[in-house]
Order: C-alpha cells, then structure tokens, then sequence
C-alpha cells in the first residue's frame, strides 16, 4: 500500500498503463463505434434510437464506477492519509460527473421516443440524478476553500458520506415509487440478443480505457498543479521588508 | 474636491495644496452613551495628530467620527476653516485604515491594489510600486489569503499609496508589524507629511510619526461610571 | 460531559438572547407555505393533493437555512479553536449544538406545522403521522445538517454549498415522510415509513457526529 | 461611473475566481426543483399542473439564498467602509453590485430553467413565456434583494432575517411571472402581465439603488 | 492528564507539578509550502519562551503547532520528556490566545467568562476577579459588544484566568493594549511563572515577559522542493 501511494512509484505505475489504456480506447473505439453505430441492426421497436443505447449504458456503467472509486480512495486518503489517493479521486470527479451527465441526455434522449417524454421521476432516473448531485457537490466542495488542503479533507468526507447515502437513496426512492405507483416503464424490459451484445461490450471496453487513460492524463496536470503552486508558494518567503 | 496634484504618476514626486482640518467641541455618542465631548483640535499641512488614551477612551469612534462615518452628537468638523456639510465630497480627501483591514483574499496583492486604486479613479499608479514599498513586492502576485497578520496588515496600509489623498486616518497602524515594517511606515508617513499631507494616527506605544501633537481622548470620561450605569 | 453541558447551556442562551433567530426559521417556514399556494393557484383539491409535500418541503428548506449557523459563527470568531482545544473529545461538543440546532428550530417547526398544514388543506386524518414523522425525521434534519455546515466551514459562499451538499440527503427523509402522510390519509398503516424515519435518525446519531467532529478538526487546521 | 465600472469588475473578477460560488445557486435551483416531485409524487399530470410554480417558486428560494452575500462579506472585511468613503455617490456601488449579482446568477438561472422545466413536464406552450417572465423577473429580484441584503447588515442572523424581509416583496414577481406561463400554456395573451413585471423592474431599478444606499450609509455607522 | 492544582479556587494561590515541554526539529508545511524547519525549544516551570521573526515568520503557525491545532510535518513535541501523540489529553494542559478573540458579543463580560471555566469544567472560580484582573471590573455585566478593540482583547486574555493550566500559548497578547493593561498583563505572566506555570509568547516590540528565552523563528529559510516535485 505504501509503496503505491509514493506519487513516484505511483506515477510510474500510471505512466506505464497510459499507452496501453490509450491505445486500446483507440482501438476499441474504432472497432466499436461502426458496429454500434452503422452496422448493428436497428431495434425492431425502438429503430434507429437504439444506437443510443451504446452511449447509454456505458456511460451509466462508468459513472458508478467511478462513484465507487473515489468514495474508496477518499476513504483511504481519510484513514491512512496518502495524498496520492485524494489527487486520484480529485482527479476522477469530472469524468464521473461528465458521464452521469452523458448517461442523464442520452437516457432522456432515449425516453422522448421511448416514453413520450425526456424524464419520469422512476426510481432509477431519480437516484441517478441525485448520484449527479453529489458528484458537482464533491467538485464544488473541492475547490470552495482558500486553502487547496482544507478543500481535500473536505470532499473527501463528503465522497465517503455520500456513498453511505446512496444505498440509501436507491431504495428509498424505489419504495416511494411503488407505494405511490407503479413505475410506467421498466427499464431493461427488452430481451437483449447477441447482435446488440457484441458492440455493447465493445463499447464498454472503449469507455473504461478511455476513463483510465484520461484519468492519468487528469493525474498528471493535478500533480503539476500542486508542483507550480508549491514553485510558487517557495518565493512567498521573499516577503520580508526589505533591508534599507 | 479631489485634492489637486502638482504632478505626475510618481508618487513621491506629488505634493498637495496647503489645507487645515479641525474640529471643535466634538461630542459622540454611541448606543445612548456619551464616549467623549468637548475635543477640539485643529491641523494643517504636513502636520501630525496623536490621539491617546486608554482603551476604551474612544480613539476609534473619533477617527470615524473624521472620516464621516460615524455621526457627531455636537460640535463642528471643518476644513479650510469651512465646515463640512457633504462628507461624500470630504471623503474624497481622506484615506482611512481601520481595524478591518478590507482585504479580498481571493485576490492577488496587486489586484487588490488595482481595485482600491481604480476606486478612487485614480490614473495608472504602478501599484507594484505601493506594494514594493511595504515589503509586499515579491508578494505581489500571490492571492491574499496566503499573507501572515502582519503581511495582511501591510497591504491593507499600501491603500495610502495607491491613491493620494492629503488626510489620512490611521487607527492603530503599527499592530501586528515586526521592526522593519514599522520603519518603512514611519518613512511612509514622514513623506507624506513632507508633501503637505496631513495624518491623524491613533496608537498605543510603538511611535510613527515625530512631533506629533498629542490629543487626549480619554481625559473625558471613563467607562466604569458613565451614563450607562444610570441607563441600566 | 461538562463540556456537552457548557455548550448546550451557552447555545441555549444564545438562542433565547437573540430569539429574532428561532422567530426567522419560522417565519421562512411559513412563507414558503405561502408561496406555494400563490404559485399553484388556489384550488382546495390540488393543495390538499400536495398539502404534505408541500410542508415537508418547506420546512427542510427553513431547516436548511439555519444551519450554517450551526458552526460558522464559531469558526470565524475563533471559537471553534477553543472548542478543539477542550480537551475532551469534539463528538460531545457536536452533540451539543446538534441539540440545542434542534430545539430552537426543529422543535418550533413541528409545534408550527398543524397551523400550516389547515392552511393547505391536509385532509384531517393526516395531522398525527405529519405530527410523529416530523418528529422523527428533524433531527436526522439536524444531524445531517451538522455533517454538511461543518463540511463547508471557511469556503467562500457556505450557505449555499450547503444547501447544495446536504439536500440529497435529505431526500429519504422527505419521501419517508411524506409517504407516513400519505398514508395515514388513505388509511394504510403508517408503521413501516415510520419505522425507516426512526432507523435513519438512529443510523444518523451514531455516524453523524463522528463524521462532523473530523469535518471540525480539519477546519480548525 | 469609475467606481461603478472598478466595483463591478472587482465583483466579476472575483465570482470567476470563485466560480463554485455560481455553480452552487445553480445546483440549488436545480436541487429544489426536485425536491417538489419527491415531496409531491411523480404524476406527469399533477406535475405538470404545478411546474411553472415550482420553478418559480425555486428560482425565487435560489435568488435569495445569495442575496446575503451582495454586501455581507465586504461589510465583514471592512470593505464597505471604503465603499462608503469613496467620494462618490453610494448608487453607483449599489448599482454595480446589482449588476454583478444579476449577471452571476439571475442569468444563469435564466439558462438552466428550460432543463429544469422539462423534468417538470412543462408543457410545451409554456417555455417561451418562462423565459421572458425570468428575464423581466430577476432584475427585480435582484435589486429588492440588494435593498433587504443592505438592512440587515450586521443583524444577527442576517440570512434568515432576509429571507424573511424580501419573500412578500417577491409576492408580486411570483405572481404575475406563473401567471404568465399560465397564459401561455392555455393560449391567453401574455401581454399583460409580463408588462406588469417590466414595470415592477422599472419601478425598482428607479427606487431601490437609494433605498439600499441608504440602509448601506447607516450600516457602515 | 488535567494538571493537579494543590490548592483551592482562588486563583492566585494555586501552583503546578513541575513539567517540561520541547519540540525538537520541528517543521510546518502549509499550504504546500514550508515554513519553516528544524526548529528545536525547550521549556520547564517558570520559565518563557519569547518567538521572535519578521511578519510570516511562522510563529503563528508554531504556537498552533504547539497547541495541536496545525500538524507538524517533522519532529517532535514532548510533554515531560515523552513524546505527545494524544493531542486531545495535551490540550486540557494548556491555554492557548490567538489572532482572534472568542468573544460572543450577545453574552455579558461575566457570562463569556463563565462559558469558558465551564467549558473546562473547574470548580466556580470566581469570574468577576479576573474580570477585575484586567480592568474590565466595572464592564461584568455588559454585553461584549460594547466592548473597544483593546477591552474585548483583554476579555479574550481574561481566560487565562478563569481554568488555570500550567501552559500558556499567547499570539501578539499585547495587541490593542493601553500601557495600564500591558502591565496588568506583565504581572498576570509573572505570576503564572512564580507558580510554576510556562508561556510560549510571540510578540514584535512591546515586551511583557521578563527574562523569555528568545526563539528565532524566521532564522530559517524555505525549501521549495517536496516529495511532490519528484512525481509527474
Ligand atoms: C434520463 C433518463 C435515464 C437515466 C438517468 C438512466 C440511467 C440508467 C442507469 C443509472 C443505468 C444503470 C446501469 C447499471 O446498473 O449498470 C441504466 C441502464 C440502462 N438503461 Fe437507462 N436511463 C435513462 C433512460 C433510459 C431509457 C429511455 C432507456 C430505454 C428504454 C434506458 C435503457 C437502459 C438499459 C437497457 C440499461 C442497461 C440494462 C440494465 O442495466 O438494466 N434508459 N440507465
Ligand atoms: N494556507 C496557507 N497556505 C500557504 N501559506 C500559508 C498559509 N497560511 C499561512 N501561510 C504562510 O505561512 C507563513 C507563516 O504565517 P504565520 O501566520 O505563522 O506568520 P507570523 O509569523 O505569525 O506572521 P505575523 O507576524 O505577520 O503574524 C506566512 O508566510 C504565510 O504566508
Ligand atoms: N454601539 C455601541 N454602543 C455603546 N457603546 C459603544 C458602542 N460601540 C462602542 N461603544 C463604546 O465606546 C467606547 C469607545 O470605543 P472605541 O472603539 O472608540 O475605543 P478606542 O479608544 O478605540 O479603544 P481601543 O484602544 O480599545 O481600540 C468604548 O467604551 C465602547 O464600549
Ligand atoms: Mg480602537
Ligand atoms: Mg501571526
């Protein structure tokens, strides 16, 4: 654990997956894209709206893994105090945000056809959209402080609160639902076939690499962030008065 | 009423035109008590005001009192011998530094700067100058939030630089500064002097100006048996 | 325990001092009732429909509003400081304010909330579960609200990042809570949303203050 | 017009510097938004019926909950007695605070509304007078919240108290602004009200700015 | 850990145990930056230390150090020779006054005082005589917001009065302060040495310690490159 939480050794590790994520995401992408987007059959019922689907789900995918691994690294950042572990997670936010984000205008792009409109307040459309509060929560939160250091603290308990909350939420909202009423549509409903299955997957793969690949990048710029304001923060001790 | 300046953008190089500010008979009161009553004192060009007294003695509320911000209870503030009616044009001609020190954190020092002298309208001072005169020159790119209390304290006082004015009201302008600092505010202050301005300075202890003339506030009354007691 | 003792009795008296403060909670709570009504249109049948979430609704955000209160004017007048410095363990003095928050605005509110709820219309057989689930449900609303206000302590715009942190969390509360109202209205039994409201401020009491007590310890950093 | 133009660009300089400040009025309109289906039920038709109030009603929540922040911090910091001491008249700050609040959230409120709309199943009709509505709307809120923001500077309690002062000036603003989105959707000529809330803005762009001066002159004391 | 008092409440006759405490190469980062580094104090029984540095020096930073309220990021502190790792129990030892005062402006002089001897729950000391101790006697029963800059100092000060422990950590305490309450101010610290108590002081200019053992804080100067610089 401490060795992979020495910025060193941990860049190195980091450094060392770049290409392989990259390159794969690249790969994948070009694989994948014209598979789901031109060649895969269109749904019987749904046409050409299925496409969607494979921007969907992936991103839906990603967002709560992501989700999963910043509450983690928080946490680690919390106990055992490795700075690595916070710039990780600060790292990852945005791209969690922007995929739920992704996940929230494809799935109501989805529904205008699909259910005659952009959103229902089902249960997981709701917690879905709260999951995307707390990500611009934990983002604000990062950075609301004057002192860089508070707003890591801070966020990262916040990270970890939320994913107490979001069992939570889940369940909460789903009772609330089927008390109130049941839900219109059920997600999912569709039987999924294999000619849906292969660029689904293809898709899945293309979005997790370009996650890690893009997170390294993300490390990197946060690594020299700290570094410049460190550089900076080095000439702050020139403040004396000058001797006259 | 913006005071006329000789000269250029280079500060040292301003001078002001020959003024005087008194008061007479002053009075304040604050929350229904008398703090002080019956203060007079009068000053011209390149003079000093040192106002003493114990804590308490009201050398705050009389700074504020000058600067229009706070209202008298009786008694005239003049300039020129003129009274003041329009304190938004007095004001003009006055710098005033408080316990509060007016600093924006999030901003750098020069941007700090920039803004109190944009303020005041003031044409293209270099602040970096200002700043560099308080020991803030190697400061002056970073936020504020990163200064020290004597560092905040020193930006707060590269106000009076940034945009002349000849009165300046300085409340307590030695606290929190180390020795040096102290000098180049006691420097500070002579120039001004020296160019025709005026200072008003409340201060325990530690001196910044010479040949101030000494006013003492708290020779009015005292805290312990004042209306307040009667009031409660 | 003396501390849990000095903090609570000084915040009481605080409180009581400046009683404008509890008197504001209330009176936002019961603006924001009244706005709805305004925004919706007056009719008896569509307020009744939306009588508990309406309330439920307000008075979270009137709770909301009050809690950057909770730690703030600590912090910024160095309070807080002496706090961590009391030499016993910063969860009892969380516990403290998170008491007196509670009973100078959660307690107020739920005392307010039938006289508002005859304003929108709530069917009568609705008071008692409104009555029980605020009960149970305000001060998880305080607990909560510790977390976040001392989360936020010293960032630009507090308030507001608050309101934004807290108010997810807050959403089982308020469906819990209104599904207690809404189903003491159509008679269903309301043991089971009950239930969860009081399993919420029990889950609530045991990891709140704790999370708030490291929130604080790093803010006073 | 320096000190107008120095204020305002310090103001803008420093919400881009704190962009999160914005960010989280946003989140709270949003927040609160959705708050109301949870509390309410997720029925598209009762939903729909009570959209243009809810967002209203919201945007009005949002708008105040900055409102303490016009002149609270440089009240604090002493900022305000430069402002006060800057030789010109006090409008011009006012004015420029104003300015720099509408455009660093009444603005981006405007621009999230039709997003937020759309969860609200607002029908379609509606969209092009909620709009406008907001755009005639907020100024106004923005200048009567600068007014309440200057009086209770330096109270206890600042930001519920506010609260409290501004709500049942907004009344009209609430009013005539679903009214209008009401109209729209049922195909009445929206004319009239929203020339009512031209008005109100006319009426409160002319008076405001010195009644907030004044209650700024006095706090400064 | 609550230091053993051998006498009754009234405050000037208790003593304290004897004890020590030292830091050796101590080092603060803040902020990413490092302010300052192997610095090394030692301090037992009647004795002072006095911190000594220019404007962001550090010694605002090393006295919350000392107090627990930054962390160090080298060294060590110790409390009669043993390492302090429970910094919870280190705090109920001493007092610590900072930059800001604590003062709840609704609250009375006497009942700031009395939330403070509560809150480290000693018997009922009598706070009107520390009140009285600093001269704020008459001023018991007025709301703290009455109070000038330099008398709600004192309130803040008068805390050291009301929960004795044996070590006091006091920034810039002679701030605001007129010349009467410096001396009540020398004597309180005296005092608090003659029974056995030790002060940590940072303070410019005004001096009220007699015989601290200076510390040089600013001596050291920075190191910009941290573990961070290695990584990317
Ligand atoms: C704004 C609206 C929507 C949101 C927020 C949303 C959100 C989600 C989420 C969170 C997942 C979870 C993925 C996982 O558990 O791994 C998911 C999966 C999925 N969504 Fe959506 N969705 C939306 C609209 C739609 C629509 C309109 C459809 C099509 C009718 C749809 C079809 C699916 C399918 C087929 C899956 C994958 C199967 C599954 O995991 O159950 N979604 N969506
Ligand atoms: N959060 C922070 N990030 C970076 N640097 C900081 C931070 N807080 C303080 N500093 C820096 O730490 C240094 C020490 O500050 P400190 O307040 O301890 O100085 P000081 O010796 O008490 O000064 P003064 O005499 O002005 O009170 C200063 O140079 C300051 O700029
Ligand atoms: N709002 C108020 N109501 C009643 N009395 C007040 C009010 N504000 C200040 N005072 C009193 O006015 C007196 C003068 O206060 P002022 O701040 O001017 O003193 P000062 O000479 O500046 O003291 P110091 O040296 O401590 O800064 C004080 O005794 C104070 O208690
Ligand atoms: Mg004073
Ligand atoms: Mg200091």
């Amino acid at each position: 654990m401490h060795r992979f939480a020495n910025p060193t050794t941990f860049m190195r590790i980091a450094n060392a997956v770049f290409p392989w994520a990259a390159g794969l995401a690249v790969v994948l992408f070009l694989a994948g894209l014209p598979i789901a987007l031109v060649t895969s059959p269109p749904d019987y019922q749904q046409g050409d709206t299925v496409r969607l689907f494979y921007i969907h789900v992936p991103s839906a995918w990603i967002s709560l893994l992501v989700y999963g691994s910043m509450a983690v690294s928080s946490a680690a950042f919390l106990i055992w105090r490795h700075p690595m572990a916070n710039v990780s997670a600060r790292a990852i936010a945005p791209m969690g945000a922007t995929f739920t984000g992704l996940a929230l205008i494809t799935g109501m792009l989805w529904g205008q056809p699909m259910w005659g409109t952009f959103w229902v307040w089902d249960a997981r459309l709701t917690s879905f959209l709260l999951l995307f509060f707390l990500y611009l929560g934990y983002i604000a939160l990062a950075d609301a402080f004057e002192d860089p250091e508070r707003g890591d603290k801070a966020a990262a308990i916040l990270a970890v609160v939320g994913s107490v909350n979001l069992p939570i939420i889940h369940f909460s909202v789903e009772w609330w639902n089927t008390l109130h009423q049941p839900s219109i549509v059920k997600m999912g409903g569709f039987t999924v076939d294999g000619s849906i299955l292969l660029p689904l997957f293809l898709m899945l793969g293309a979005f997790t690499c370009y996650t890690v690949a893009v997170w390294v990048l993300r490390l990197r710029a946060e690594l020299l962030a700290v570094k410049l304001r460190n550089a900076r923060m080095s000439e702050v001790s020139l403040s004396r008065m000058p001797a006259e | 009423m913006v005071p006329r300046i000789n000269s250029g953008t280079a500060l040292s190089l301003q001078t002001f035109e020959r003024a005087s500010f008194s008061g007479t008979g002053l009075a304040c009161r604050r929350g229904g008590r008398l703090v002080f009553a019956g203060l007079t004192f009068s000053i011209s060009s390149g003079e000093a005001v040192v106002l003493r007294g114990h804590n308490g003695s009201g050398k705050t509320t009389l700074l504020r009192l000058m600067a229009g911000l706070n209202r008298k209870s009786a008694g005239e503030l003049a300039w020129n011998g003129a009274e003041i009616h329009d304190f938004e044009a007095h004001s003009a001609l006055l710098r005033f530094i408080g316990h509060l020190d007016a600093v924006k954190p999030a901003l750098t020092v020069a941007e700090n700067l920039e803004f109190w002298r944009n303020l005041w309208g003031y044409p293209p001072v270099d602040v970096k100058q200002a700043a560099q005169r308080l020991g803030l020159g190697a400061l002056a790119d970073f936020p504020a939030r990163l200064l020290s209390a004597g560092q905040r304290h020193r930006l707060s006082l590269a106000r009076l630089l940034v945009a002349p004015a000849p009165l300046w009201l300085l409340d307590e302008p030695g606290n929190a500064l180390d020795d040096a600092s102290l000098q180049a505010l006691a420097g500070i202050i002579a120039d001004h002097r020296a160019r025709g301005g005026m200072v008003v300075i409340a201060s325990h202890g530690t001196t910044v100006v010479e040949n101030g003339a000494p006013l003492d506030v708290g020779a009015f009354t005292n805290v312990s048996e004042t209306h307040w007691s009667e009031a409660v | 325990m003396t501390v849990f003792a000095a903090v609570l009795k000084r915040d009481l008296s605080l409180a009581i001092r400046q009683s404008a403060d509890t008197f504001t909670v209330l009176a936002f709570f019961a603006i924001a009732t009244v706005l709805f009504p305004l925004g919706i249109g007056p009719e008896t049948n569509t307020l009744a429909r939306i009588a508990s979430g309406v309330l439920w609704v307000s008075a979270l955000l009137a709770a909301l509003l009050s809690l950057d209160r909770i730690f703030a004017v600590d912090f910024e007048d160095g309070t807080l400081d002496q706090l961590v410095l009391c030499g016993e363990p910063l969860v009892f003095v969380v516990l403290a304010k998170t008491a007196a928050h509670w009973l100078t605005t959660g307690l107020p509110l739920i005392i307010l909330s039938p006289v508002l709820a005859v304003t929108l219309h709530l069917p009568a057989q609705g008071y008692g579960a409104l009555l029980l689930a605020l009960f149970l449900g305000t001060p998880t609303v305080s607990l909560i609200g510790a977390v976040g206000a001392a989360l936020v302590l010293g960032s630009r715009r507090g308030g507001v990042l608050l309101s934004f942190l807290v108010l997810p969390l807050y959403v089982p509360i308020l469906i819990f809570g209104t599904l207690s109202v809404e189903a003491a209205i159509i008679g269903v039994s309301t043991k089971a949303t009950l239930a969860l409201l009081g399993a919420l401020a029990l889950f609530a009491v045991t990891l709140a203050p704790w999370a708030a007590a490291a929130a604080l310890r790093q803010a006073a950093e």
